[in-house]
């Protein structure tokens, strides 16, 4: 367990799960396997964001973070415990949310303009108009060209952009993204980090954030929640982060409060991931 | 591979199976040329019978009725299957009641169904229509159904958390998804469409292929049925070839094929 | 108001057992009484009686049975005028056994194609091997379909003894592929296997039908009673001249030959006589054990008052 | 949805559809209940032949040969489907060149085609093997062909980078991913493998539930023709379980549809 | 263009085309598009790799890495420009070489072990010993307990892993790698790095291996290659990294010509990515 220092909280900290926007309590997920027993993922996790807070998750490999994510959104039901949004207990599906998936999950058949614009359709909004406001989200994602490409003709960091346009087009009130930077160099990465800093910044929401950069979570995050590693993952630490906003995320690095919570949280999560590597190749 | 080489490579198949069939009903080489002519007719007159139709403007009328019967049937029957598979895939439910029954019903003999649909439908167009849909629905619904059951997982995830309804989804997720199923089954139920008409007409009618190949075949003459068969197989290949069109154009967005030499 | 615009349903128009049809259709026979009759063709005789009984033919012009199977399932049809006094149907051995087999009684092991199961030709061959002494079920009977699918069950030896009718069997004979045993297109033939004549096709059609609509049976009886007449008087030759050409068999020679040897077996005047009702409900006592039980009044399952009435030439 | 309740509602259905029989056969409600009962017979009579059928014995011998024929007619027409299947999505020169005679041969009428195969393969079951063949083949080539174009390009691009030669590609990828596709295409054809051996017989035969069907259809027997279609039906569900099984256990690596619940 | 510095050359450095492992010259890559026009994704792009050099290539998201390898890897034919293998210029498939695809490409119906054991099992070696030598991989990437597991069981993360495994136990005499560790948190990339390190040093190969992780790059590579934004992409810096071998990963950090070298290449890269950024939403 991570020791709670200056920064960092006991785990389960943040808002009360009444006032919260996703509020997990005692969750549990269990999978079935083909041989006919079952893997705990994740073990009862209590977990609350507010509707205001950007909430980053790290953890290593394989500990339960998209499956987390999945909970959260409706998409699985966990085998103990209670999802509640904005205070009403999940059933199914989250409505009120945005997912940005961590795998590939563009409709094949649309074009990455259609893809982006489809989300506003659902919503009832007109064709020439969803499409217009398509095209201004893709030129935020720096894919303005390349609105008529299917996404096979499209790069993995390309498509992931389109996800992201996708997801934020539909102004939802929680957003969850699993790695939404993964495949994105550096530089891009920043890029998009401001965009979506500076969407949240005017219109505050709910954000799950998962990802592998410390430096990511910790620029971008009001908390920063490390996960154990599987099976049976829990919340080990919760840090929130003093940094004042806005940030300026390519220059926050030089911040003393950035280096203290990395140094921190990387310890903390250093120990874990060697713990998960060891355990998932005894045990489980 | 260009144009011009496979249209000559195709032509030559048919030459070569032209050629032997002329050497079976001219030549002693496969057995008694008047005995397999008795059975198999000769290409020579066959192509004559079918200018002749052509010509003399007979085949027309048939063909008409024939091609209405059909194009009916499958219609129908491709709209049945399409809404019904729909259905069943996404009302596990109704698919569960059900199922035993849909199964149950496919193997039952068309032949012998005939008299049943000319009792409820007449002698008109209609029994015959009814005979095709019964064919071509079942290849399409069972297409469909698995077509829809086959949607990427992570593809309906993300298009539910979109905010998709059920006729959302439909539309955006599983119709497209499912539409190269939906071809296939085209592919093979233009065929059955056509079959199914033909057949009926066989059985009980006054007009149509179907008719024609019955008359000529209960006197004997073959060379009447094969010309009946030719036509038939000639229409089904201009349709075939209309639904390989409208594929290419709903299913624009696939990738190529990788690079197919080693 | 009777109905002018009849439906007319038939199994297999080409036969020669339908000629009458035939020669009524092509004649203008129908014509000239001021009926328009469309002709159905099926697939069989039991399926035109099928679209009759469901109301989709007016009429149809099928085996003479059919009336008294129908009555014993309850069915009102009546019968109003004979076209076949004969049944036409052929009991032939295989050349190569012909020296073997003589008659019915060396059927006993042997394989009959008849057209189908349970058809006219079926009934014919087990009738042959009941009053041969052998019991129905000792030859096996194979359908063999009406075609060249027929000729070619013989000529290829996959059955030993044929019950069929033209032109398969003309064809056969034309081809030196068979030797006739029973012959029941002519008088004689028709004696020996059912002790006298044997009505074939008739022309019937539902009692409430014909209640309802006496004048158009009558000029359809008319019409068919002319057809007959015309037969008996024409040619060979006439007859195929008169029948389209796609009946001729690819070989108008065999045709005619046909022809001639089926020409007996039309009616001479279309009256089913009650001798011909006899021998058919015998041979149905005798194959079929429903019918032992069965109260049958023959005498419901034709009306000759159409007949009757019609113009003798 | 608990197996209980599923039985009771599928068993409900029966009910329906045999209340529903009943009153048609022996009430005035649609239509002349003597001319009904003609057509249709009525379930009690059906269901004491079957009953007399089965105690008696005679119908085993018949299903016997009738489902040998289908046995034979679905196994050749799926593995000849399967392997032309993947022979001409792995040679497009081939399937270009092939390509309007498969659909060709896939319009042809099957009961016109019946004498022809009644004079190449005799009066004995193969005729009608045959024909349930030309039914089976086509729908389950269209689907494997389909089915290998299907693979998704990059699991194919990564076992093509595994090293591995055609053969293997065939075995490792193209089959299990047209996996589905297969059994899609087999739960139609086991039903036209049935209609096929059904309709062979029909045309001519001496054995053979399409035999008797056929010679009760000639004396006006529906009840039997009825009691006939119900067995043949029966066998149906039994084989098309039997697929459903074996579906199952080679489709364990498919991801569970996700929460169906909306 | 990036400025050749001490430790930078000019493009197209390294061996000459006919000792290399993988020589591209003049290589020239277009997509055709939908609307009947193509799109120029490299344009005439020479690159040499030794049969014992480790080459990283960056580049903005987008640009043409993964298409560069499938061009070596011969799953895309250049329009114009020719591949060799060892000498042989490359027709069809490259036979000599692994590569780990950027997207999953995991064989659905077979269990992470079969997944693993296949590559040799394509090769003739018997089920049973390819099995067990699967078995130990799984373990040395860290998922010796979930060898039973179908891909759609597993975490983003650890399907990456598999793949790897999957690659590296054919053990080839080339190794494309498009982004290998994008998926996993920073100590598994540090333990995966230094598994791939210690097999390369063991038995030197010809690696290709795309990243976005800049220091990654440097940390493993003996040059790092870096790309132009597209369309028409070029290699517009080729940095050699002087930096002694064997090396330890985890501190190599600290290093000061790790430092250099960084400061030098994010430069490049920077200018690049915004230029990218702004061609991509404008001309194409
Ligand atoms: N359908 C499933 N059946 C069985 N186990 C599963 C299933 N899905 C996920 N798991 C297991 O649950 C654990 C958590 O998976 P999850 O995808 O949430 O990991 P993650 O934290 O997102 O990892 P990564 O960073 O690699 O994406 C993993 O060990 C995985 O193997
Ligand atoms: N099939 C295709 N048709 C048209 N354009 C394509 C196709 N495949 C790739 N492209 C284009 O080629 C360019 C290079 O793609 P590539 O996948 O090589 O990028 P990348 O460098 O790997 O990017 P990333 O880091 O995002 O994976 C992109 O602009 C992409 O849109
Ligand atoms: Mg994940
Ligand atoms: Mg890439």
């Amino acid at each position: 367990m991570a020791q709670a220092a200056v920064i960092s909280q006991q785990p389960g900290s943040g808002p009360d799960a009444q006032s919260a926007a996703v509020a997990l309590e005692g969750v549990k997920i269990t999978f079935d396997l083909p041989d006919g027993g079952t893997y705990q993922a994740v073990d009862a996790t209590d977990l609350a964001v507010r509707g205001d807070e950007f909430v980053a998750i790290v953890g290593p490999t394989g500990c339960g973070k998209s499956t987390l994510l999945n909970a959260a959104a409706g998409l699985l039901k966990p085998a103990s415990g209670t999802v509640a949004i904005f205070g009403e207990p999940l059933s199914g599906l989250n409505r009120q949310a945005g997912y940005l998936f961590q795998q590939d999950s563009l409709m094949p058949w649309k074009t990455a303009l259609e893809n982006v614009a489809i989300g506003l359709e659902v919503a009832g909004v007109s064709g020439k108009e969803a499409r217009d406001r398509a095209r201004e989200w893709l030129g935020k994602v720096g894919l303005g060209a390349f609105g008529d490409r299917y996404p096979h003709m499209l790069s993995g960091g390309q498509r992931k952009r389109v996800g992201l346009a996708q997801v934020l087009i539909r102004d939802p009130k929680i957003i969850f993204m699993d790695e939404p930077f993964g495949p994105l160099d550096a530089q891009t990465r920043l890029i998009m980090g401001d965009l979506l800093l500076g969407l949240w910044s005017a219109d505050r929401k709910a954000v799950m954030f998962v990802t592998h950069d410390l430096e990511e979570a910790i620029s971008l995050a009001d908390r920063v929640v490390i996960m154990s590693a599987g099976p049976s993952a829990r919340i080990i630490g919760d840090y929130p982060i003093a940094i004042p906003r806005p940030r300026d995320i390519s220059e926050i690095k030089l911040d003393p409060r950035f280096l203290a919570a990395h140094r921190e949280i990387w310890h903390a999560l250093k120990e874990e991931v060697l713990k998960g590597y060891r355990q998932s190749n005894g045990g489980a | 591979m260009k144009r011009a080489k496979l249209l000559l490579l195709q032509v030559l198949v048919a030459v070569v199976v032209i050629v032997i069939w002329h050497l079976i009903s001219a030549t002693t080489l496969f057995g008694d040329p008047k005995t397999m002519r008795f059975f198999f007719s000769t290409p020579i007159d066959v192509g004559g019978r079918i200018v002749q139709w052509v010509i003399g403007g007979t085949v027309w009328y048939h063909l008409g009725i024939t091609l209405l019967e059909a194009a009916l049937a499958f219609v129908i029957g491709s709209v049945g299957g399409i809404l019904i598979g729909f259905w069943f895939a996404r009302r596990p439910m109704v698919n569960a009641v059900f199922d035993p029954y849909v199964k149950a019903a496919n193997a039952l003999p068309r032949v012998v169904l005939a008299p049943i649909f000319a009792l409820w439908l007449g002698l008109g167009i209609w029994s015959k229509v009814a005979l095709g849909v019964t064919l071509v629905f079942f290849i399409v619904f069972f297409n469909v159904y698995q077509g829809v059951k086959e949607v990427s997982p992570s593809v309906l995830a993300n298009a539910r958390m979109l905010g998709m309804n059920e006729r959302q989804l439909l539309r955006h997720v599983y119709l497209p998804s499912a539409l190269s199923w939906m071809f296939s089954s085209l592919h093979t139920s233009v065929g059955f469409a056509m079959v199914g008409a033909v057949v009926g007409e066989y059985l009980g009618s006054s007009a149509g292929l179907g008719y024609l190949i019955q008359q000529a075949e209960g006197v004997f003459d073959v060379t009447g049925v094969f010309a009946g068969m030719f036509v038939l197989t000639a229409c089904v290949l201009v349709i075939d070839w209309l639904v390989t069109k409208v594929e290419n154009r709903l299913l624009v967005w696939r990738p190529q094929p990788a690079m197919a030499s080693n | 108001q009777e109905k002018k615009d009849i439906t007319l349903g038939v199994g297999g128009k080409p036969l020669l057992y339908y000629l009458p049809l035939t020669i009524a259709e092509q004649k203008g026979f129908f014509k000239e009484e001021g009926l328009n009759v469309s002709i159905n063709d099926f697939g069989g005789g039991a399926k035109s009686l099928q679209s009759l009984i469901g109301g989709s033919v007016d009429v149809v012009t099928g085996a003479y049975e059919h009336t008294i199977r129908m009555q014993q399932k309850g069915q009102e049809i009546q019968a109003v005028v004979e076209l076949g006094q004969f049944p036409g149907i052929v009991l032939a051995v295989r050349k190569d056994l012909a020296d073997k087999v003589k008659s019915a009684a060396d059927f006993k092991g042997l394989k009959i194609g008849v057209t189908a199961p349970g058809s006219s030709t079926a009934l014919a061959a087990q009738y042959a091997l009941v009053k041969s002494g052998l019991a129905p079920t000792d030859a096996a009977l194979i359908g063999i379909g009406g075609g060249a699918s027929a000729v070619a069950a013989m000529k290829q030896g996959q059955v030993d003894v044929i019950s069929h009718l033209d032109p398969v069997i003309s064809k056969l004979e034309t081809d030196g592929d068979i030797s006739v045993l029973i012959d029941t297109r002519t008088a004689e033939g028709s004696k020996k296997l059912f002790g006298g004549s044997n009505p074939a096709a008739v022309l019937y059609a539902k009692s409430d039908f014909i209640k309802a609509n006496p004048e158009t049976m009558q000029r359809l009886t008319n019409a068919f009673v002319k057809s007959l007449h015309w037969i008996a008087n024409a040619s060979p030759e006439d007859i195929a001249a008169a029948v389209p050409a796609e009946y001729h068999l690819g070989d108008k020679d065999l045709y005619m030959k046909a022809v001639q040897g089926s020409k007996e077996s039309y009616s001479k005047d279309g009256i089913v006589t009650k001798e011909g009702m006899d021998s058919m409900y015998n041979m149905l006592k005798t194959l079929e054990p429903e019918f032992a039980s069965a109260q049958i009044d023959l005498g419901k399952t034709f009306d000759p008052q159409f007949v009757n009435k019609a113009p003798k030439q």
